[in-house]
């Protein structure tokens, strides 16, 4: 699907009106709250919470994923209709941060979910996430944010790995 | 003529008494119940819509031991018989592929037609009793194959009610002026008229459940078999409403009544009863789960829409109360043959047990969501003209008082509609087994949603068919077109509303149309974010006690239900009646003393 | 002739849209003012709708489904065309009050429907609440309605504007008081705060339209758009004299009209905006004991008041 | 110290009572000091002495009448470490029981919920006993899990 095609309202339209699907895992939910109050006002770029992932164009991924979680989070992935794009908060979906050698926490979330954009920090500060949010912007508008096409292009990699994690790197039976 | 239909419907009968096998019954019993309704259309183009006058011309009498029975058709006979007569060969047809034994259900059905057919032709009091006593007996033999005790007792109690009500009115008319044609009674307001009105209303209110006598209504039509109550709610309920329009308007009720109590109190009483029986009607439908006691409760509540109609008295109430009675035959009883589809396939009544039917049988959903609509009075079916005409006469009458119950009434219909439609077809698919509902079947239910269309455009048509029914009762006409109708108040142009959807429905079909869209099966949404395989299958369909919330604010106040009345009745009577039983003592000198002391009271009577 | 009165319609039915969704944005920016914050860009509802139109990717749970997507838009439009909108009578001669307050209903019961055909318990509570609402806020509002149409003595809408012209209902005395209770009605129609418990996010995770997206949710978008000009103009046709200024069929009339018609359903709009900002959710019992004890009981002193003066 | 008055063998240990008692009078303490005060069951640890070769099993309880806080430690043989279960005292020990079998292998007579309760679809050793390196664990797991491969042509 060539990208240059897909005409330019449609991607301006998606820039100035993401709506953010809040998956409040780890210590990270509780920074987007103060995002949406009037000092930081994300509503003023469009962004506004929603409830369901039928609704929500960004999936926003706070804080570590245990291999329960990352269950949840695929398949509300899943659900949300393209084109769909994932940010991840803190450090430890980009290696476990703290949690580095925990039996039970997933390292690189993008090796399960292509993720757009990192922000960095354990547990960013609202203006952090502001910057997330304009970075995103900035991507799509470039036609960088494709993630949700790999994951249409590359979905059988990323099943295996899935079921990898979810059998703890156990390749035989299949996940519970 | 005449002669002609009732013999063929009585052969019939007979026939189908002794055959075994449904399937032929009901081909015999489709064939007789045409019958009426070829001769019905005879007479119309015969005499033409609007011009079939009170005469006698096509009558037939004939005596039995003695009594000589006057039948004839008149103009208010026809629109009912219209009404009444074209429910059946749907009925039928939908019966022949439900009843695979013949259990009595066609013979007895026949004799029933056979008894409303008398009824809507009787042209004196005696005829008229006659049938109603023949249509009674056969309807409460179908109610007994019902097998359900309390239905049996019930419609038995309040079928013998009806009678003593009708016959105690026919005798204190016969008293008045002692012959028993209609066209020779002739009426003076006086005390003895007036009571033999009322009685005769109450009487014909029974058959109709209206709301102080409607107890019966939610046992029978949740016990017999569902092509009888589709023909029980939706035809014979109409008798008993043209036995009340008879005797109100034909017979010039109305203004006795009028003129005795100098203001039209009585009427106006008949209208509050109906609108009482609309709205507590419709509170009892949301909150009932059984899938036909819903059904029987949303009959009452629209059959107090007639009553209405006819409480208000002008012609555009008339007209209108009229057109409902002929809406509610047809959508009632598609709904009630719906419910027997859904029950033959699954084989479950409870509306929160059943769930998701509507993707597994689309034909029976779609004449049941059609049925809805016009039930639920929605510009897009005929039932929105109909009750349009009763809230313009309620308003420009200016009762201030009925018109808002009735009016919440009918938003009340939204709740338990959309209480069927998704509780019973839509939500979470728990039936995954179940096929389509037979062709037979499909076909009866929509040929009884065909009429909704037609008169959705041109409710002309109806006010044609109803127009010389209205000229000779004396009541006005309404003016209108093919699709206009016109009254004091405002204007309704179906034409433009139908017109003015097509246009708006552009841009909907547009949007439909330019983004293609992938189905998603039920698993994916709704356990959203669980993974569906580790979870096990919770059902998840919010189907039972589905209005909660407003159950528990509504419920107290209707504790004292009409339920609740029949049953202290039931209990004065059980103790009288024991009271009177200790006289039968066993002893023959107890008998000898009752007599002689009924010889004496005789004699001082005689004396005195 | 009948051209132009098509034209006039289809110009008229447009631009009502068009604001409609304007008013959406507008909404959210007065929110986020009393919020204290900069709130989006006027036009959000625009961008908002076409970027939902613009979805790669569409589900769909069946032909009910889509059912819901037809009907909304068709019952919007169908009753903003039986309103007059700024004096203009679009088709509102050939229906009346009743009409329009069962043509309000196709919509939610389509809508009710598509929610009932995705399967998400959460629909089927919200269409439930939704359904209550319904009821709840009809009982008041009918009443009004029935005071105004036996105080004018006919029942449609068109010929109620056209006898307001020398003066508006809302100056009558008794139908101050029905104005009152009709606005709270209104806010019970417009799903705002103190009553927007049928599109709870965070109970129901927004209530019917939890499975509502991308295309289906724009046009959702567009009938909420729709329902917030219907109801206003509804409102503002009953007591508000429908906005008509000028009488002379000139284009100046026209745009005097339009202009003061914009203004007055601006004004309740922003009321009703206002209320919402500060009132938490109601329950559903709670809602439903206010509409129907306090607020029935007013508008029946309303109605039985109306009574009196119709009869001396 | 009350707890210490209530049962003679328990020395005081950071202002808390600590008693050490075995396997099968464990349950007649924490009876005697639920009827006399102690009501609030606080929680159960469990510590793996490795190199003792033992689990320390240590049921914390909290009086509000005394404001005291008292430790019953029991010792269980590491390789077959089996005990009763509680629940009947405190319904809520049957949580700590579940948690305590799944982290470290403890078996509790008499608890029925035994199933696994915090990891999902778990093949190996209970994770918080010493002799389970979480490092290398999480290592060969997630570590190895490959990188999403892209067909260079289309590099985005």
């Amino acid at each position: 699907m060539k990208y240059e095609d897909w005409n330019k309202i449609s991607r301006i339209a998606s820039r100035k009106s993401l709506w953010v699907l809040h998956f409040c895992t780890g210590c990270g939910a509780i920074e987007l709250p103060p995002v949406m109050t009037s000092r930081y006002d994300m509503e003023r770029f469009g962004m506004g919470p929603m409830a369901t992932p039928r609704q929500a164009d960004v999936l926003l991924i706070t804080g570590y994923l245990t291999v329960k979680t990352l269950k949840r989070v695929v398949n509300v992935y899943e659900q949300m209709q393209s084109p769909k794009y994932v940010i991840s908060f803190g450090s430890c979906p980009i290696n476990g941060g703290m949690y580095w050698d925990s039996y039970n926490t997933v390292k690189r979330l993008d090796r399960y979910l292509p993720v757009d954009v990192y922000v960095g920090g354990c547990m960013p500060r609202p203006e952090g996430v502001m910057n997330a949010f304009l970075k995103l912007m900035e991507l799509i508008d470039e036609g960088k944010a494709r993630g949700w096409e790999k994951y249409q292009k590359y979905y059988e990699q990323y099943k295996r790995n899935q079921k990898m994690a979810f059998n703890f790197g156990g390749e035989e039976n299949e996940g519970a | 003529m005449l002669e002609f239909i009732f013999a063929a419907l009585l052969i019939a009968a007979f026939v189908t008494l002794f055959i075994k096998s449904g399937r032929i019954a009901a081909i015999i019993s489709l064939i007789a119940s045409v019958m009426p309704l070829v001769a019905i259309m005879g007479w119309a183009n015969e005499f033409g819509i609007k011009t079939i006058s009170f005469g006698i011309e096509n009558s037939m009498n004939f005596s039995i031991a003695g009594i000589t029975m006057h039948l004839s058709i008149t103009s208010f006979a026809w629109f009912f018989a219209v009404m009444i007569f074209s429910l059946l060969p749907p009925i039928f047809l939908f019966s022949y592929s439900f009843f695979e034994k013949n259990n009595g259900f066609f013979p007895f059905m026949l004799f029933l037609v056979t008894a409303v057919f008398g009824i809507l032709l009787a042209r004196d009091f005696l005829t008229l009793f006659f049938f109603w006593e023949l249509m009674a007996a056969s309807s409460f033999i179908l109610v007994y194959i019902g097998r359900d005790k309390k239905a049996i007792m019930s419609y038995l109690a309040f079928s013998i009610l009806s009678a003593v009500l009708i016959l105690t009115g026919i005798a204190l008319l016969y008293s008045q002026n002692n012959s028993l044609l209609f066209s020779e009674v002739v009426f003076n307001s006086d005390i003895v008229t007036v009571a033999a009105l009322v009685l005769m209303i109450a009487g014909f209110a029974v058959k109709s459940a209206l709301m102080p006598l409607h107890a019966w209504a939610p046992f029978v039509y949740s016990k017999a078999d569902e092509p009888f109550v589709a023909f029980l709610s939706g035809g014979v309920s109409k008798v008993g409403y043209y036995g009340m329009f008879f005797v109100l308007f034909a017979l010039p009720g109305a203004k006795i009544l009028q003129q005795y109590f100098n203001s039209n109190i009585a009427t106006y009483l008949l209208a509050v009863v109906g609108a009482i029986s609309a709205f507590i009607g419709t509170l009892l439908a949301f909150m009932e789960d059984d899938l036909r006691k819903l059904l029987a409760y949303s009959s009452i509540a629209q059959l107090g829409y007639i009553a209405v109609g006819f409480g208000i008295g002008s012609s555009l109430a008339i007209a209108g109360a009229l057109f409902q009675a002929f809406n509610h035959a047809f959508f009632k009883s598609v709904l009630f043959l719906a419910a027997g589809a859904v029950a033959y396939r699954t084989g479950k009544w409870k509306i929160s047990e059943l769930g998701g039917v509507g993707y597994k049988m689309p034909f029976t959903f779609m004449a049941a969501l059609f049925a809805i609509f016009a039930l639920a009075a929605i510009p897009i079916t005929s039932g929105f003209a109909a009750k349009w005409l009763l809230y313009e006469a309620a308003v420009s009458n200016k009762y201030i008082f009925i018109t808002p119950i009735m009016l919440i009434a009918g938003v009340g219909a939204f709740l338990y509609s959309f209480r069927v439609l998704y509780g019973v077809f839509l939500g979470e698919n728990r039936h995954d087994d179940i096929k389509e509902a037979p062709l037979p079947m499909v076909a009866g239910m929509f040929m009884l949603v065909m009429p909704l269309i037609i008169f959705l455009i041109f409710p002309g048509y109806m006010l044609d068919m109803m127009h010389s029914a209205l000229v000779n009762a004396g009541i006005g006409t309404i003016s209108h077109t093919d699709y206009v109708i016109r009254t004091g108040m405002a204007s309704y142009n179906t034409l433009a509303v139908v017109i003015g959807m097509m246009v708006s429905m552009i841009p909907a079909f547009l949007i439909y149309v330019l983004r293609k869209q992938k189905k998603v099966d039920f698993k994916d949404n709704f356990l959203a974010g669980e993974p569906y395989e580790f979870y096990g299958y919770i059902s998840m369909h919010a189907a039972n006690n589905f209005y909660k919330p407003i159950e528990d604010v509504i419920m107290p106040y209707l504790r004292r239900g009409a339920l609740s009345f029949y049953t202290a009745l039931y209990n004065i009577m059980g103790r009288i009646s024991n009271a009177l039983r200790k006289i039968y003592t066993g002893l023959s000198q107890d008998y000898t003393i009752y007599i002689i002391i009924f010889f004496f009271i005789i004699v001082g009577w005689l004396i005195w | 002739m009948v051209i132009t009165k098509i034209a006039i319609i289809a110009l008229y039915t447009t631009a009502a849209m068009f604001v409609g969704i304007l008013f959406m944005g507008i909404g959210r920016k007065i929110v986020a003012r009393v919020h204290n914050r900069v709130g989006p860009p006027v036009y959000q509802g625009f961008i908002d709708i076409a970027k939902l139109l613009t979805k790669k990717t569409n589900i769909s749970h069946g032909w009910i489904y889509d059912l819901a997507l037809l009907f909304s838009i068709t019952g919007i439009i169908l009753t903003i065309l039986f309103l007059p909108i700024g004096g203009v009578k679009l088709l509102s001669m050939e229906g009346d009050a009743f009409l329009v307050l069962y043509l309000l209903a196709i919509p939610a019961l389509g809508f009710a429907l598509g929610a009932g055909a995705s399967g998400n318990p959460n629909a089927a509570i919200g269409v439930m609440r939704a359904l209550v609402m319904m009821l709840s806020y009809e009982l008041p509002f009918v009443v009004t309605l029935i005071a105004l149409m036996i105080y004018y003595d006919t029942s449609s809408i068109a010929q109620i504007v056209e006898m307001q012209r020398a003066r508006w209902a809302i100056m009558i005395p008794p139908f101050v008081l029905a104005a009152a209770v009709a606005d709270m009605a209104l806010q019970g129609m417009l799903m705002e705060a103190p009553f927007d418990i049928p599109i709870a996010p965070h109970e129901i995770a927004s209530g019917p339209m939890a499975e509502f997206g991308g295309k289906h949710l724009g046009t959702l978008m567009i009938y909420k758009a729709g329902t917030i000009v219907a109801y206003t103009t509804l409102f503002v046709d009953l007591f508000l004299g429908g906005g008509v200024v000028m009488y002379d069929g000139s284009l100046l009339a026209h745009i005097a009209n339009f202009a003061v018609w914009f203004v007055l359903i601006f004004i309740v709009f922003t009321l009703s905006l206002l209320i919402n900002t500060s009132f938490p959710r109601f329950r559903i019992e709670q809602a439903f004991k206010f509409y129907w004890k306090y607020e029935a009981l007013l508008a029946f002193i309303s109605l039985i008041w109306v009574y009196l003066v119709v009869i001396s | 110290m009350k707890a210490l008055e209530l049962i003679e063998k328990g020395e005081e240990m950071h202002g808390r009572a600590y008693i050490k008692s075995d396997r099968d009078e464990v349950s007649s303490i924490i009876k005697k000091l639920k009827e006399n005060g102690f009501d609030h069951f606080v929680m159960l640890s469990c510590i793996d002495w490795i190199d003792e070769n033992e689990f320390e099993l240590v049921y914390h309880l909290w009086s509000y009448e005394y404001k005291e806080h008292v430790m019953v430690s029991v010792r269980l043989p590491r390789d077959s470490p089996s005990i009763g279960s509680m629940h009947g005292l405190f319904p809520q020990i049957e949580t700590y029981e579940r948690e305590v079998h799944e982290m470290y292998g403890v078996d509790f007579e008499g608890n029925s919920r035994l199933t696994p309760f915090l990891l999902d679809g778990w093949r190996d050793i209970p994770p918080m006993r010493k002799d389970f390196d979480s490092k290398k664990f999480a290592e060969d797991v997630f570590d190895n899990i490959p990188e999403i491969k892209e067909e260079e042509d289309e590099g985005i």
